[in-house]
C-alpha cells in the first residue's frame, strides 16, 4: 500500500468527495489562499476554485452559523476550526443548531455538516491553544464525534462525515498531520463511522485509545511485547459518538483487564466514560481496576518540561497496563 | 441604494402605497389569522395545555404578512422563538402549529419542538430557533447557499431589538456585505428586549444604521402599516435578488402582550400599551382603509372573521384532541441513518 | 431554624457579600429592573441602584469578558447567566480566560468571579433551553464548579464561591428554585467548597448526586427506607470541581455499591467521572456493578410525556438501586 | 469629538507635532529595544531556545511607544498575543520576558505562559491573550474596573485588523459606549490578518470606523509616525478621562516579517515589504527627525544602540542560562487557595 501522511490523506478525502458531489464545499480560516494553517487544504483553491473554498474573517462563531445555514439548504459544508479552541466561539452554533435541530424538528430539518480541525495539544503553544475536547463534544446527542489515528482512517473516515446525514465533530491532531501511514490506493475507501479497530490482538490487558493517544497506547503494547512480559490488546475507537462499546466490552471480556489512554483531561472525560460502561456492562469480567491515563488535571503549561509532564506517555500507559495486571 | 435612508415611511406617507382590493383582503386576513392563532394560544396556555415558554405576536401582524408578500413561496424565512406567526404566514397549517404548541405528535415538529422549533422546509420556512440572535448566522448560511445553488432565491432573516446587539449578527453582516449574499435582514424592532427597552440595550437606538459601518444600506420602516413593510421589502428584495448584497430593514412595531407567559410587564406603562393599541394598531388601520377604499364592506369582513374564527376554532378542538407521541419517539430524529 | 426557598436563600447570598464587599457587584441580562428572569435578584437594585446591579444588553460573549476583565481590576463579579444554555455564546471568555490565566500568568493574574445561573431543564423548555453542562465545566482545570440541592447550601456556597479568589462556575436549577429548605438565620453562614454532604446515612448502597438529581436520589432512598427494603447512603457531592472523592471512596468502602443520579447526558458526564474514579480507587469494595442514572442520550422533547421520560426519576433511581443490590 | 473623522494624519502633516528631545530620545530608546529585542527573539526561536507560536512586532513598533506615553503608568494596556513589545514598553524587564520566551521559571509567568501569555499587574500590563478578539471584551472590562472605582485611568486595548471583525468586539463597543467607559480602542491595521489581506477580511477597510453605527468616534492614525500616534492617543486619552466614552483609533501600521515563525508569506510580494521598510519604518523615520532637528547627533544615537545592544545581550544570555521551572510548578497556580 502506498503511504500518505496524515494531512495529505485528509486532503484527499476532502478533494475527493468534492468532486463526487458539488454540493461539498469548504470553509474556514486560512483554508483557501494561504492553503491551510496547517496546510491540510493544500492544492484545494487551485483545483475547486474560490466558489467552493472560501476563506472566511476570523469570526467562527458567525461562519460556523452560515455553515449551519448552508446545511439546512442542503450543501455539504467543511467548516474547518483553525484549531478546536477556536471553536469555543462557535460552539452554541454547533450544538443549539447543528446538533439539536433535527430532533426539534421532529426529523424534519437535516443539517449535514462536517466541521473539522485540529484538537488538542500541538507543541509548547500554551493553555489556550492546546485543549482537547473531545469529551464535551462527544456528550452531545444529535453529534457524530470522530477522532482518528491513522491516515487510512483519517481519510476514510473523514469520506465517510462528508456523506454523513449528520453534523459531525471530526478531531484530527496536529502533531500527527505529518506522519505517514499506509494507505489504500482507492477512491471508495471509506471507513465505517461508529466501529472501533482492534489495532492488536493480545490476552492479558485491553487498551482503549483514540486520536494521537494511540501513539502512547502502541508504544506501550510493544514495549511490553518486547520485554515478553505482557501481551495487550490493542483498541482504537476512531469514532467517540456513537462509541463501539461492543468491541470494548468482547476484548475486555477477554482479557479482563483495561487501560484507557487520552489526551483529555481526566475529569468527566472520554476514559471516564469508557471505565464507566465497562464497570457497569462487564463488571463480572474485571479482575483488577480500570486505570485511566490521562492529561494531568491542569492548563497546559508552555515550558518544556513542564509540557511533557502534562501530556500522556508510554511511560505512564506501561505503569498503568502494570498495576492492572498487579505486577 | 443608499446606506441608511432614515424614516423611508415618513417620505413614504406622501404617497400611499398603492394595493388592490384583492391584495388588502388578503393581508388582513392573514394578519387576522395571525391575531386570532395568537390569542387562541394564549387562552389555551392559560389553561395549561400549552407549556414552556410562549412568546405571542400580537401587534406585530404587520410585519410578517408584509413580507411574506414581498417575497415568493420558493424564498426563504428564517426568525427566533417568536414563530407561530411566521409559521402560518409562510402557509403551515394551523392545526399542525397549535398542536405542537399542545406537544402532540401532529404537531409540525411531531410535538418535539414546541413553541420556539417550527420548521417548514417545504414552505421555505427555516425556524424557529430559540437563542437570541442565532437564526442571523443561519440565515446569512441559507442565503450563501442560495447563491451558491445559482439560484436568484433571497432569505428573509428576522431578529429583534434585543438580539441587534449581538455579535454574530454583526460578523454575518460582514460576511453577507463581503460576499453579497442574497439576505434581508429584518429587525423587528419591537421596543423591547424582554424587560428592557431599546435605549437601555443599545448605544445606538437607529437599528437600520448598524450596518452602515459595513457599508449595508438601511432603511427605517413603519412595521405597524402593512402596505410600508410590503413595499419597504419590495425593495429591498429588488436589491437582494438582483445580487447587489444585504439590506437591513427596521420594522418599527410593538409587542401588546408580555415577553412570553410570565411577563409581569413593569417595564412599561398600561397606557403606552394601550395607546398603540388604539392609534397604531396594524389590523385596525388596514381595516378602515379597507373601508374607506371600499375594497370591501362591513359584512365581507364580517364574514372573514368568522371564517378565521372557524379555522382557529377547528386547530384549538385538533390540538387539544390529538394525541401525544407515541414513547418510542423519544428515541426517533437523533441523528440519520447514513 | 426558618425556612426559605432557594431562590430567597441565593438572594439573600448576594446581597449580604454586596453588603461586606464593595467590590461585589452583579451583572446580566434583566438582573436590575426586571429583577431576574427568574427572580433570583429581587430587592437587589432598590437596595445597591445601578452601578452595582447592571443590566446589561443581549451580549453573553461580550459582557462575560468584560466581567472578567473587570475581575482583573480586583473588582468581584458576580456575572449571571439567565441559564447556562445562553453561556456557550460566553465559555471561551469563562475558559480561556477566566479559568486559564491564572495558570498562564504563573500566578500573577487573578481572576476572582462568579457565573451563575440555571442549569439543566426547566418544564417544557425543550432543547435549546434544557441542556445540564455540569460534566463540561466539570472537565475544566482552574475552575471552581458549585451545583448545590438546598437552600442553605445554595446560600452557604454561594457566599463561599463570591470570597473565593478563583472563577467559580455556579449551576442552579430552575426547578428548584420555589422549593424552600431550612436555612441557618445566621449572616456568616457559609459552606466550604468541595466538600460533599453525607445527607442520609445508610449501609447497604451508597446513591452520589448533586443539584436536581437529589430529588431522585432522596425520593427513591426514602421508597427503598419506607418499604423496609434497602437501606441507602445519599451523598451530595455540592461541588463537582474539586471533587471531595473522599467522601465517596468512604461510603463505598462501607456499602460496598454504588449508584450515580444526574440530569446530565450520559457520555462523559459526571456520573461517569465518579463511576471511573471508584472503579479504580474502591476496585476491591465494589460489590456489584456501579449503575448511572442519567438523562437519556436525547435531545431535550417538548412533549409532556417524552420529557417525562427524558429525565431521571425515582423509579429509575430505585430500579438501579435494586439492580446493584441484586434485587 | 466628531464621529469618525478620516486620516486625521493628513490634516496633522501640516502641523507636525512638536516634542522635546528628550522625548524624541526616548521613544527612539523605546522603539529600538522593542526591535533588537524582537530580532533577538527571532534569532532565538530559529536556533531552537524558543517554540510554539512566537508573533514578532517588527515594524509596529511606533504604536505601543506612542501610545505608552499618551498614558500614565497607572493607566491600563491590554493586548493580544503579539505581546512582547507592549510588556517591555511598559517596562517588564526585558530578561524577565525573553526568559518567559524560553520557557523559564525567571520568566514574566514562569514559563508557564510563554510567548502570547505575559501579564504585569504591576506595570498595569493585562497580557497577552491568546483568543483573536478576547481581549477587547476583557479590556473593556478593566475600563469598567476603574469607572466603577470611581478612578479616572483609562484602559488602551489593542486588537488587529483580523479581530476588527469579531462579533465580540461590537458588543463591547455598544457596552462601552451605552456606559460611557474609559476604553481607548486601537486597531493595529498591520494590513494582515495572518494570510489575509484586510480588504478579503472587513465589508469596510475604514477600521476607525467600526464604531461608527454606535456613536463611537473614529480616527485614523499614521503607526509608522510615533508623534502622530502620540497626538491622537493624548486626545482620545482626554476624552476616556473625561467621561465622554471610547474612541477608536486605527493605526496604519505594517509587519515586516512573517505572522508567527512557520508564515511562507506567499500572501505578498517582497516588494511591498521592501517599500514598507524603506520608505516608512517608524525607526528610521524618527532617527531622521532626530539628527534634522539635532535633538541628537550620530554618536549619541550610536550610543543609544551601544546601550540596547548590551540590554539584549544580557537579557539573551539570561534567558538561555536561567532553569527550567521545576517539576512541581506544574501543578501550581492552577487554583488559588480561599
Ligand atoms: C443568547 C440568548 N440569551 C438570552 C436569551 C433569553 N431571551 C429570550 S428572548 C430574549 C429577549 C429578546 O428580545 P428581542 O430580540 O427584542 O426579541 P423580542 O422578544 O422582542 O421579539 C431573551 C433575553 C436567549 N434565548 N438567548
Ligand atoms: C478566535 C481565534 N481564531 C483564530 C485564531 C488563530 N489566529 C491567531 S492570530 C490570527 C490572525 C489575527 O490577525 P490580526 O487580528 O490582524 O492581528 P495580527 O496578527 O496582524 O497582529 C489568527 C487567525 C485565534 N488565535 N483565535
Ligand atoms: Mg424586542
Ligand atoms: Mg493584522
Amino acid at each position: 500500500m502506498p503511504k500518505q501522511t496524515v494531512r495529505e490523506a485528509l486532503r484527499d478525502a476532502m478533494a475527493e468527495e468534492m468532486r463526487a458531489d458539488e454540493n461539498v464545499f469548504l470553509m474556514g480560516e486560512e483554508v483557501a489562499e494561504y492553503e491551510g494553517a496547517y496546510k491540510v487544504t493544500q492544492g484545494l483553491l487551485a483545483e475547486f476554485g474560490p466558489r467552493r473554498v472560501v476563506d472566511t474573517p476570523i469570526t467562527e462563531h458567525g461562519f460556523a452559523g452560515l455553515g449551519v445555514g448552508a446545511a439546512m439548504t442542503g450543501l455539504r459544508p467543511i467548516v474547518e476550526f483553525m484549531t478546536w479552541n477556536f471553536a469555543m466561539q462557535a460552539i452554541d452554533q454547533v450544538i443549539n443548531s447543528a446538533a439539536k435541530t433535527l430532533y426539534m424538528s421532529g426529523g424534519k430539518m437535516r443539517c449535514p455538516i462536517v466541521f473539522r480541525g485540529p484538537n488538542g495539544a500541538a507543541s509548547r503553544v500554551a493553555a489556550q491553544h492546546s485543549q482537547d475536547y473531545s469529551a464535551w463534544y462527544a456528550n452531545v446527542p444529535g453529534l457524530t464525534v470522530i477522532a482518528p489515528y491513522g491516515a487510512a482512517d483519517a481519510k476514510g473516515l473523514l469520506k465517510s462525515a462528508i456523506r454523513s446525514p449528520n453534523p459531525v465533530v471530526f478531531l484530527e491532531h496536529e502533531i500527527i498531520y505529518g506522519r505517514s501511514f499506509d494507505v489504500p490506493d482507492d477512491e471508495d475507501h471509506t471507513v465505517p463511522i461508529g466501529v472501533a479497530d482492534v489495532v492488536k490482538e493480545g490476552k492479558d490487558v485491553t487498551i482503549v485509545s483514540f486520536s494521537r493517544g494511540m501513539e502512547y497506547a502502541l508504544g506501550a503494547a510493544a514495549q511490553l511485547a518486547e520485554s515478553e512480559e505482557i501481551d495487550a490488546e490493542v483498541v482504537d475507537l476512531r469514532t467517540l459518538r456513537p462509541l463501539d462499546t461492543e468491541t470494548v466490552i468482547a476484548s475486555v471480556q477477554k482479557t479482563n483487564r483495561l487501560v484507557v489512554v487520552e489526551e483529555c483531561w481526566p475529569h468527566a472525560g472520554m476514559a471516564a466514560d469508557i471505565a464507566a460502561i465497562i464497570v457497569d456492562e462487564a463488571f463480572d469480567y474485571l479482575d483488577a481496576p480500570i486505570k485511566r491515563v490521562s492529561a494531568v488535571d491542569v492548563p497546559m503549561p508552555y515550558a518544556a518540561n513542564l509540557e511533557t509532564l502534562m501530556l500522556p506517555s508510554v511511560e505512564r500507559v506501561v505503569e498503568a497496563v502494570k498495576a492492572v495486571c498487579y505486577r | 441604494m443608499a446606506v441608511a435612508r432614515k424614516k423611508r415611511n415618513d417620505a413614504a406617507e406622501a404617497t400611499k402605497p398603492a394595493a388592490s382590493a384583492e391584495e388588502l383582503l388578503t393581508y388582513y386576513r392573514q394578519m387576522l389569522l395571525v391575531r386570532r392563532f395568537e390569542e387562541r394560544a394564549g387562552q389555551m396556555y392559560g389553561m395549561g395545555l400549552i407549556g414552556g415558554f410562549c412568546h405571542l405576536y400580537i401587534g406585530q401582524e404587520a410585519v410578517v404578512v408584509g413580507m411574506e408578500h414581498a417575497i415568493d413561496k420558493d424564498d426563504a424565512m428564517i426568525t427566533g422563538y417568536r414563530c407561530h406567526a411566521h409559521a402560518v404566514t409562510r402557509g403551515v397549517d394551523p392545526k399542525a402549529v397549535l398542536s405542537e404548541l399542545t406537544g402532540r405528535a401532529a404537531g409540525i415538529s411531531q410535538g418535539k419542538g414546541g413553541s420556539m422549533h417550527m420548521f417548514s422546509p417545504e414552505n421555505g420556512f427555516y425556524g424557529g430557533h430559540g437563542i437570541v440572535g442565532a437564526q442571523v448566522s443561519l440565515g446569512t448560511g441559507i442565503a450563501f447557499g442560495m447563491k451558491y445553488k445559482k439560484t436568484d432565491r433571497v432569505c428573509v432573516t428576522y431578529y429583534g431589538d434585543g438580539a441587534a446587539n449581538q455579535g454574530q449578527v454583526y460578523e454575518s453582516f460582514n460576511m453577507a456585505a463581503l460576499w453579497k449574499l442574497p439576505v434581508i435582514y429584518v429587525v423587528e424592532n419591537n421596543q423591547y428586549g424582554m424587560g428592557t427597552s431599546v435605549k437601555r440595550a443599545s448605544a445606538s437606538v437607529e437599528l437600520y444604521r448598524h450596518g452602515e459601518s459595513l457599508g449595508i444600506p438601511g432603511v427605517q420602516v413603519d412595521g405597524m402599516d402593512v402596505l410600508a413593510v410590503k413595499q419597504a421589502g419590495d425593495e429591498a428584495v429588488k436589491q437582494a435578488r438582483a445580487g447587489e448584497g444585504p439590506v437591513v430593514l427596521e420594522m418599527l412595531t410593538y409587542r401588546y402582550r408580555g415577553h412570553s407567559m410570565s411577563d409581569p410587564g413593569k417595564y412599561r406603562t398600561r397606557e403606552e400599551v394601550q395607546k398603540m393599541r388604539t392609534e397604531r394598531d396594524p389590523i385596525n388601520q388596514l381595516r378602515e382603509r379597507i373601508l374607506s377604499e371600499k375594497a370591501a364592506d362591513e359584512a365581507a369582513l364580517k364574514d372573514i372573521d368568522r371564517e378565521i374564527k372557524e379555522i382557529i376554532n377547528e386547530a384549538a378542538e385538533f390540538a387539544q384532541s390529538a394525541p401525544e407521541p407515541d414513547a418510542a419517539e423519544l428515541y426517533t430524529d437523533v441523528v440519520l441513518e447514513a
